[in-house]
């Protein structure tokens, strides 16, 4: 047991920091740190400046093209670019349906679509949940009828993160309804410009637009983009599901957050002392701190034993509970901080030419918005309710 | 001791309820707050009319109510319909104060809607210490002229007047000051807050100003008008509360996942049981805010700290555990609770934080 | 609405402040604060005096003998006894016991066991759960069949509280099991001293003993001890429940514990300041001050609205919810006041003669006992699980 | 980075485990914990032939082990069993404040279970600060002798040896003595801890004593003996919440209420889940603690502190919630889980509790 980094891995951090300092634009990392939408511009150029490193599959295995870092160089990746404040690397196809396909897609489908993810081709959302199936995911209703050498799909997906900027979906579709509801339902890969498809935002608590429900009316998808085999979806989407491992903790975005706000308590000043200097804050602080201390190293432990091949186990779920929790405590903290300020809302201060007031210190001009936008990190990607159901069924057996 | 409201009370707090039942769509509600104004002028003068200004002031200087309860009921009832107009800092709060400085017509204005003035007090926006203003008064003959910067004044955009809180070279303690909105050296910048509506950093700049009261005397004044403006806060939270709880038993009652409505999982059940008896527990600390308010200020301070703690620890967990409960749907635009949670947990950061009013009852 | 104490309660706070300090000794008093067990000679003596002045009944209806008092004078009397350190009343027979028979007893069996229970005859003890019926308590699977004149009980109870010192047990037993299981339960009175019976002790993890198992073997009983009708005993039990609302707030009692953490907070040296003034201890004071001052009033709302006629409803279980935890909170707070003081167990500084160290002050001798006998508050008299299933059963209404 | 435990280490491990197992039962446990001595002499000799108290050690001061995973290893694996032992202050701590003071031979005998050296340093059983002792040392020509009374030492009774801190009349800092038990002027006065054990009252009288070290130069080396101290603890009460998490589960799995087992109820499982997550972190904790126990004296402090206040809170939630998860039977003392629990409550009030460190760790 040793927890210092070797030497391989400190020059390793050396590098990428090295990188992010070279090729990431100033005011990308400004917004990005000031938790703002990133556009679709500055997501695809931050993904052809790591595919041109061949950074981008930086957790693929290395016969599809990736680095082969170990868990610990992945993590420091990870935290680097989030302390950096690069944009995140987009999940949708090149860390969820990526890891499908190269377990489960045909020679084909894999020749195709993966490529076209990392060249930027390709800008994948994903269509799992629906308006009736949320946490019960299995109980799905967009259905997908064969008609000789096709699909039909009907039906309506939601939740659909950045899907206003996507041209392909992969969907969950249930292709058999006379079978218990986890048996009847198909992986398939569906291209936007079909027919028939309808994207439409839907606008969230802070204001921001990164959803949309997406309906399905009589669409038409070639049986060629079907992935394995018809009705086993189910199990290609829990292996995604226990499988979205790296960074599933948030400990690098976690990390990025605490620098921000142990800094910003040095200036926010209360009865004319730092912040920092408050002894229920500092108790605040140091709880989170002392907590991502803490999850940094369950994190790496649970990596160590997933590339030494443990099973999927509880772990994930764990990491995700403990990891969404506290990048929502940051939030929280760092919306305490602010005191009155928190009250403004005032994302135009980044607008070029603004000179109205700045009420929070500017990277914080955002900070009530994301406090609210992040209270999705809980519900999405199987809610934590979800993930303690699956914590005690395994642990428990019962 | 008695549990019971008064039946004018229950009377006052019928009406409101009738007025946003029926001409308080949230619809409207939620355009107004973004408006440039922040709030809806009409809807203003309406409950001006229906007397809901008016219940929250002493006979003696014009009102009909004006006991902690009052106020309680009031807000309670405002709460329950996320009313956004500006009833607090820039009528209860100011108005009580122009009422102890003898400022009696316009008083009667603010009752009668006619006027509004705002309250600025605060310099710092990360601070909720309002005792010890930087902004400077100066006496020349039997004219004051005030310059200094104050920030976070809520709705003080197309306010009538504000009242501000300034040091004076000649007098050791806070003095406050009225302005006229359009007087010349006053400069306002409002911005949007992120639960509708606004407020505005205001920069005086020898700014022609009329003392109010005492000079150097305001401390306690002040007192007084922030424990009733941080009352009408809680009370304000309790009525959002109650609505929020309202919405989450209705979605645990209809909304099917797995076979069964929610309300059948026995982890959310202990949820809700939770959260249900912890508004249980802000309703009194409520309630016995509301019946310290008249209380010497000591004792009133307490109960008002104990109050502003409870609604802030209590109303954040809500506001989150709401939201957690009702998955997706909670975070959407569309859907009433996201209003009333955004709301909910904005009032914590108004006239001091959960560990503001924690620290200040441990100290008293 | 209106939290000001009328004249007349104040003057009767006095007068049950003088009645205190005329009558309770001193050193039952101390052992009481400290939360050492009361001895059955101090417990009956104690109820003596109060049944001398007519107070042992005080929430008796008046025409069962009690006083009449109002719920704000029946919390009144509470919070006084509890800051007085005097030995609380017994509940089994006077506060259990008595209002399932003013309901559901006969004239017979009000008028034989209603005097008894006041003038120091009977002490009574409580016969619910079971080893496999704790939460469950439906389940019991205690027998009772009857045989002309007599049931013949069979089986075992446990947890039951003070039986050591009790001549007389009422249990639920079964005497139907063909019906679902609330359906055949009934209500009967036990003497002890029936042949067949055997208590023996459980030791608790604090060291104490003061709940037992009582095992049935045989035992007979006349049918004329059967409360109300057969098999109709699990209503009376819900009822015995749902009614036990005086007190169930504790808030006298944490009244108590708070003034003495008050107390304890100002002798108590860290870093060579009182523990006051430390800002976590202090903050962790007043979140339970605060919390019981609002309990307070939680508590005379509801026992203002069961005056009023409102029925049983989910506030009973709220109160209990809050207000066990609350004492526990104390408690535990109490335990951290004491620093490493806390580790020593030594009630024997109350014995006579002692002359060994004093680790903590006197009154806090067997304060982590006591801290840990209590998280018995937040099991027993129903789970503050089973409240919750209550509280959502209520108000959910599925 | 590594994360798999050596093969040394895994077999100590086992060792420990089947000692346990085959010679420590609970019963016997529980009667020495209430015994005069507080702990049991064979098992304390046995656990020392067994190489126990040398894995404690460095090599060059005769042991074979002494690094933060080997002190966290054995722990750990004594947690489980809730041994009672006294391993950590008489023999971890002193052992190698006497090794650091070139006391070899008294180190030898420590190791091989020989004899034991108590720590006394608090002198105000309220507080957890041995940083400002009043007790007092005066040399007279080249003997030592020391007077005040320490509190809260662990396990004195029957021990050969105790080190008292003092503050000298030359020299600022603290001093540490070695004093033998026979000493004239040495009273101790036991007494019975909680949860199994005891602990001494210290009075000296003019005591003769041997100094340890440098005059007033004793801070470091007593905080480097706190930090594996306090290091021991933390994987104590790991080892404790392994088994109380064995014990619910397995309750969890068996029990059955309403004619299901406990396990099923969606409320328990929840907060199974929680709690199982939180001893995740815990166990985190402990080896951040462990890997940095060689660190410069800050960053290994911020992890003891970061791991002690961890230890203290979710060990304080996971005993107190494993009991309310058994329900009557987590309150016996038949039940093994309440002994448990007792211990790992109180491990918070030994070294720091939670919110001590929590400030030690904010404060740094």
């Amino acid at each position: 047991m040793d927890l210092n980094l070797t030497e391989a891995d400190q020059a390793f951090r050396q590098e990428v920091i090295e990188f992010l300092n070279a090729e990431l634009p100033a005011d990308i990392s400004r917004r990005v740190h000031a938790d703002l939408p990133v556009s679709k511009e500055d997501t695809e150029f931050w993904h052809a400046v790591l595919h041109k490193r061949g950074w981008l599959t930086y957790n693929w295995p290395k016969s599809f093209g990736g680095v082969g870092w170990s868990p610990v160089q992945q993590f420091i990746f990870e935290e680097e670019c989030a302390a950096a404040g690069a944009p995140r690397i987009l999940p949708f196809g090149l860390k969820m349906l990526a890891p499908v396909l190269m377990a489960f897609g045909s020679k084909e489908q894999q020749e195709q679509w993966l490529p076209r993810m990392c060249d930027g081709t390709d800008w994948w959302c994903q269509g799992y949940s629906e308006p009736g199936s949320g946490s019960d995911l299995a109980s799905l209703k967009t259905t997908a009828v064969k008609q000789v050498d096709h699909y039909v799909i009907n039906g309506q997906k939601t939740w659909t993160t950045l899907g206003q900027y996507a041209n392909m979906i992969f969907c969950l579709v249930r292709t058999d309804s006379d079978c218990k509801p986890q048996a009847g339902i198909s992986f398939i890969l569906v291209d936007l410009a079909t027919p028939g498809i309808e994207m439409r935002p839907i606008r969230t608590l802070d204001g921001g637009q990164e959803v949309n429900e997406v309906f399905f009316t009589d669409v038409r998808v070639p049986v060629a983009n079907l992935v394995g085999e018809e009705n086993k979806g189910w199990n290609y989407a829990k292996y995604l599901l226990a499988h979205e491992r790296n960074g599933i903790a948030n400990v690098g975005i976690s990390g990025q957050k605490l620098a921000r706000l142990k800094r910003l308590s040095l200036t926010q000043k209360r009865g004319g002392k730092p912040l920092a200097d408050d002894p229920l804050f500092a108790a605040r602080l140091a709880r989170l701190e002392i907590e991502l201390r803490n999850l940094e190293t369950t994190n790496l432990r649970v990596l160590d034993g997933f590339s030494k091949g443990a099973g999927p186990g509880p772990e994930s779920s764990m990491l995700k509970i403990i990891g969404s929790e506290l990048e929502q405590n940051f939030d929280d903290l760092t919306r305490r901080a602010l005191g009155r300020q928190a009250q403004a809302h005032t994302p135009e201060v980044f607008e070029p030419g603004y000179n109205g007031p700045q009420v929070a210190p500017q990277d914080m001009a955002n900070q009530s918005a994301a406090y609210f936008n992040k209270r999705k990190v809980s519900i999405y990607g199987g809610s934590n309710e979800i993930q303690k159901n699956i914590i005690t069924k395994m642990i428990l057996g019962l | 001791m008695d549990f019971q409201p008064t039946e004018e009370r229950r009377m006052l707090a019928d009406m409101i309820g009738k007025f946003i039942q029926n001409d308080y769509p949230l619809n409207a509600r939620l355009a107004a707050g973004t408006s440039a104004l922040g709030y809806c002028p009409e809807a203003y003068s309406t409950m001006a009319q229906l007397g809901l200004i008016g219940a929250l002031f002493d006979e003696e200087v014009g009102g009909f109510g004006g006991s902690g309860f009052d106020i309680a009921t009031v807000f309670t009832e405002l709460g329950k319909g996320l009313v956004l107009e500006p009833l607090n800092d820039t009528a209860l709060a100011t108005g009580y104060i122009l009422a102890q400085t003898d400022q009696l017509k316009l008083v009667e204005q603010i009752i009668l809607g006619q006027k509004r003035v705002a309250l600025g007090l605060i310099e710092n926006g990360a601070d909720y210490d309002w005792g010890a203003p930087e902004t400077l008064a100066r006496q020349s003959g039997a004219e004051w002229h005030v310059s200094g910067v104050k920030t976070c004044v809520k709705f003080a955009h197309g306010a009538d007047a504000i009242i501000v809180s300034a040091q004076t070279p000649s007098a050791p303690g806070i003095s406050l000051f009225l302005i006229e909105a359009s007087t010349a050296g006053l400069a306002e910048h409002p911005f949007q807050t992120v639960d509708g509506g606004n407020a505005c950093e205001i920069t005086l700049h020898n700014t022609p100003a009329q003392l109010l009261g005492v000079e150097g005397a305001a401390y306690p004044l002040i007192d007084a008008a922030a424990a009733r403006a941080t009352l009408a806060l809680c009370a304000e939270a309790l009525g959002l509360m109650e609505r929020i709880k309202d919405m989450t038993i209705d979605y645990m009652r209809t909304r099917k996942q797995f076979g069964s409505v929610l309300g059948k999982f026995q982890a959310l059940q202990h949820r809700v049981a939770q959260m249900l008896l912890e508004i249980e527990q802000a309703k009194s600390a409520v309630i016995n805010a509301a019946n310290d308010l008249q209380a010497p200020s000591d004792e009133r301070n307490r109960a008002i700290s104990a109050a502003k703690y409870s609604i802030g620890r209590i109303g954040c967990a809500v506001a989150e555990e709401a939201i957690q409960l009702h998955g997706g749907i909670g975070m959407t635009w569309e859907y009433d609770l996201g209003h009333f949670a955004k709301r909910l947990v904005m009032i914590d950061h108004e006239w001091g934080d959960q560990d503001d009013h924690l620290m200040r009852f441990a100290q008293s």
